[in-house]
């Protein structure tokens, strides 16, 4: 069964309902087409009253959905051809990190991603999808290769966070995501980065010095969780929905700010009610980019790049 | 040509780095940032616990005489121990914070911070020489908001890499912070790629950068420049790392062992190149910038 | 004009490399080369006892079918299963060892070693196609002095890479080897330096580099061209390290941990980026080289 | 007491004597001076004939000497000033490899070394001077820096060999060496390596790839320990005496073979007997490539390199 949000309850109920209503109409044999035709009205209008205007708490718990779909649900989708590369080449293959070869509409292109898992087995081997920093040291091996060999490189952000561990600290998270952003900022090759699900900090940063930054409708990408942002500012996690609106984070909020570039719609509801759609949407915002920035110079998209994000920020004088 | 390759060694001593210190108890990163100096004649030392007057601390460069401790210090402090007499040339004073969120009580936080720090915002920047060579500085200021980072320290100290480049000077980078600024949500999270970005570029103009991590250094700022140094300096002591001991503690339950983010186990992990104590800083980056300059490179003795 | 781009996905699966296999005892390192294939109608696999009709052992290219053991095959057989029939020009076969040293013993092991493997020295090289895809292939050679690397091997491969530049086609190492060949001493030692270093001409010149990662490989060429790969493969349950299990216990009394160094350990800690049994390595290498053709960068589809 | 080898004790033997008929002369006011000429005469010819030529396992003898001078007893008669520099950046500061910046008659260079220890718990924390993964990743990154900024690069060789445990293979010793190989293949700066106690295989070469391979007068430079090339060859470690003969891995040897290209004069003895000396030779031969290898560009620097690696081997045809 599919986990069901508080405020899905209504669309669900009015459902069974109609559906309750369709069975009794057939089995008495009675015409209740005109009752059944004003419910569906209203079922409809009810759906995108409810998904249409979601606010920024919603959209967090939508994007956090446990069959919120991740990189391994995309990619057969995505691409024509997936050949997955593992490891560092220093200290271990961090699961929490996916990275490889693709075939996205004819053209190879590398590609890295966070990657949650979709169980507890699966979530404490990938970390819930927390690299280390073996994690973003595979990501920039990965990502110096398609430099080498001039192909686009595609980054998909889903992340809580950077792993905080012991483990963490002694290999050097902060060097390792520091790396990455320094890494991607000198590369001449197209970056696009697309928010998929959680955009956790500085762990989903580093894979977002994109020349291009794409978010999923239903998808957040902030400095800090929101639980965290309620426990400093107001001793009390509770208050994690005032901070999800405070923090302005979500897909529609960074578009806005002039750091999202664009949006992928999701069906009603979120990218889980149908992965195909979703994908479908995807390839087709990414192939949109894709084309743009092939048209473009190595040189030229290394200096736009930076141009991009010397402009994040917002000051006077 | 090749007159100083031929010149004898005169003076034949290896004037190797200070030890490292004592670990100094995770006790000491709890310190808020206040408490060091407070106005009375003496103040108590945080890690030793031993009663220290404030004109021999100050004498000492605030560095506790019996263990060493070495006290946070402000950025206008750090600097006048560290750059030549008047030689400071300050940047970008004139930016300013807005509030691009409209978040809850940032208008208010930035004012208080303001009259605490004596500053406008968290970053002094500017031109100096240190022993006669002229480098790019840029501060942290850990009394302006735990130093955090947002859109105007994140601009100081992409301004003043440019500007560096431009003069083709070295950098030196002072960073104390808790990490990226919360009240200015992904526009904050982005100055960490902005200065990165800032810094790939140094690079590949073949300029030196320095990076000096001070107590406490942590989040966003380890994970971008702070970490991007061609050499990593830390002073003794000092806390360094990505996640704090007490959120780590929160999200996994996990207890870091005594001695966990110090210099001194960054250092032994791999992360800082030099542990120098603040009596030598300023000696330490003079010959370190002196063996950079473009003068000193091979090609151009010959 | 970007035709390519908009052609829709008409077969979307991942093609997924096959899951490790299980992990083979230590024991079969110590199956030294000759035992695998007796001249006899049958074979006992080394792994799982199996007794396999060397018929049966052949047409599943001589993997064994009940534990899908790899059996370690000739430079001449791996040749055959990866190359298009035919397609394989051979180069430099007339390079032959001399004794530099004069070191005891060494003409006669030769001598010995090229009747064990119909080979003049341990190295293969030449251009082949795969799927119709040009690229230049090298082996080491296990019947010969356990694929040993002295000067001969070194100068083959160093120069296979430098017609590879010339031709400006990928290369694809096989390895297995014991390591640098001890008879000739410093000379074989150079030779991780010289093919490590024509390796990185060809890596300037922008051209792909497939290492392929054999039951054993060990020692000098662990720590040259075989860890060099921009993808480095191995085949499953291969022994890969840099110093061998028995050293390692005679030197420091460590017994290693089963399973330690297959290739699955080996990928876990992050060197190798595929392990794919030899039925699919044909046409994995196939596609990686289609993808890192010319014609496939993205500058060129425009 | 320094530790004797065995063919020295007749010198040692000769000198007391010389001491003692000096002691009785003085003390019985006797005239034994020719009686001591005499012997002094004796004294030089026994060390000439002892030192001056000795054979390959005794100077394995005098390069594994207990006492034999380590990177550290060099540093400060080498180097006006000597900056240590620590760490890979990615996992730990390994203590079998120094290097750091250094001040070689007036100019700055990278400086790369092994260190065995003093006494065993230096040699603990050493590791014998047999680096793990991390030693030559610091190794690379000090030298990437050095090509960075376009400072020569002196290296000094003394290892037994790389660590050999588990560690060591789980965290990609064989890579970790390759990259070394690979990278100082690839620079553009001066390079000048010289072994100054055993240069102990692949461990050794992996900061061998010099412009210039230096060789102190008593060292040796091997593919192989001769210990373990006995065991192989004849099932008995106890014949590493010929085992060393035949592995013709001696300073001369090499500079026979063309491999190292120039030697460094040490004391009657050996480096221990007067380091002071040992680093006065060191230092003017090692200035007089600097000197030589400066006048080169920096392209030229490196396609010398790969043709000087070319060359080396033997074959016919
Ligand atoms: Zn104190
Ligand atoms: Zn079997």
């Amino acid at each position: 069964m599919a986990q069901l949000f508080e405020f899905e309850k209504p669309i669900v109920e009015l459902e069974n309902k109609i559906f309750e209503l369709r069975k009794f109409a057939a089995e008495k044999e009675i015409d209740l087409s005109q009752e059944i035709s004003k419910l569906e009205q209203r079922l409809v209008e009810l759906k995108k009253s409810t998904y249409g205007n979601l606010d920024s708490w919603k959209r967090v718990q939508i994007a956090r959905h446990s069959e919120r779909p991740n990189f391994y649900d995309y990619a057969p989708l995505l691409f024509e051809d997936f050949i997955e590369l593992k490891g560092d080449r220093l200290f271990a293959d961090d699961r929490a990190i996916a990275g490889g070869i693709a075939l996205f509409r004819g053209t190879p292109v590398t590609v890295v991603a966070h990657v949650k898992g979709k169980d507890t087995k699966e979530n404490i081997q990938r970390n819930f999808g927390m690299p280390h920093p073996e994690g973003y040291r595979k990501a920039l091996r990965l990502m110096d290769q398609a430099e080498k060999f001039q192909r686009p490189i595609l980054t998909f952000i889903d992340t809580p966070g950077a792993a905080c561990d012991l483990a963490a600290e002694e290999r050097g998270q902060g060097e390792a995501i520091a790396r990455c952003l320094q890494a991607m900022a000198g590369y001449t090759v197209p970056i696009i980065s697309t928010v998929i699900g959680e955009g956790g900090s500085g762990g989903a940063l580093a894979l977002g010095v994109g020349n291009i930054i794409l978010m999923l409708e239903n998808t957040f990408y902030s400095v800090i969780a929101p639980e965290s942002c309620a426990s400093i500012l107001w001793k009390d996690p509770a208050r994690a929905k005032e901070a999800a609106s405070a923090l302005r984070f979500t897909a529609q909020d960074l578009l806005q700010l002039g750091v999202a570039d664009d949006l992928v719609k999701e069906p009603l509801g979120g990218a889980h009610k149908n992965i195909a759609q979703t994908a479908e949407e995807l390839s087709q915002v990414i192939a949109k980019y894709l084309v743009r920035l092939k048209g473009e110079l190595p040189e030229a998209l290394k200096n736009k790049r930076y141009e991009k994000l010397k402009k994040i920020g917002a000051f006077s004088g | 040509m090749f007159k100083d390759i031929f010149r004898k060694p005169k003076y034949v001593t290896i004037q190797s780095v200070p030890a490292p210190r004592r670990i100094p108890t995770d006790s000491v990163v709890e310190a808020p940032v206040r408490k060091e100096l407070p106005d009375g004649l003496w103040v108590k030392c945080p890690k030793c616990g031993e009663v220290l007057f404030n004109k021999d601390l100050e004498e000492n460069l605030k560095v506790c005489n019996k263990c060493e401790y070495h006290f946070r210090i402000s950025s206008r402090e750090r600097l006048a121990m560290i750059a030549d007499q008047g030689s400071f040339e300050e940047w970008d004073s004139d930016i300013l914070t807005s509030d691009p969120l409209d978040f809850p009580g940032y208008q208010e936080k930035i004012t208080e911070a303001q009259e605490k720090a004596g500053m406008p915002e968290g970053a002094l920047t500017g031109k100096a020489t240190i022993e006669g060579i002229p480098v790019v500085l840029a501060f942290n200021e850990a009394n302006f908001m735990m130093g955090s980072m947002g859109s105007v320290v994140g601009e100081k100290f992409t301004r003043a890499l440019e500007k560096a480049i431009e003069l083709r000077l070295p950098v030196i980078i002072f960073s104390t912070s808790g990490g990226a600024r919360m009240q200015e949500g992904i526009l904050s999270l982005y100055q960490m790629a902005k200065t990165s970005a800032a810094l790939n570029k140094l690079a590949s103009e073949g300029l030196l950068y320095i990076s000096v991590l001070l107590d406490p250094t942590f989040g966003g700022v380890t994970a971008s420049y702070a970490s991007l140094g061609d050499i990593n300096i830390a002073e003794p002591g000092a806390l360094i790392g990505f996640t704090g001991p007490r959120v780590i503690k929160q999200t996994i339950r996990q207890e870091l062992p005594p001695g966990a983010q110090t210099a001194e186990f960054n250092q032994e992990h791999g992360m800082i190149d030099l542990v120098v104590e603040r009596a030598l800083m300023r000696s330490v980056l003079a010959r370190l910038l002196r063996y950079h300059q473009e003068g000193a490179k091979y090609g151009s003795t010959i």
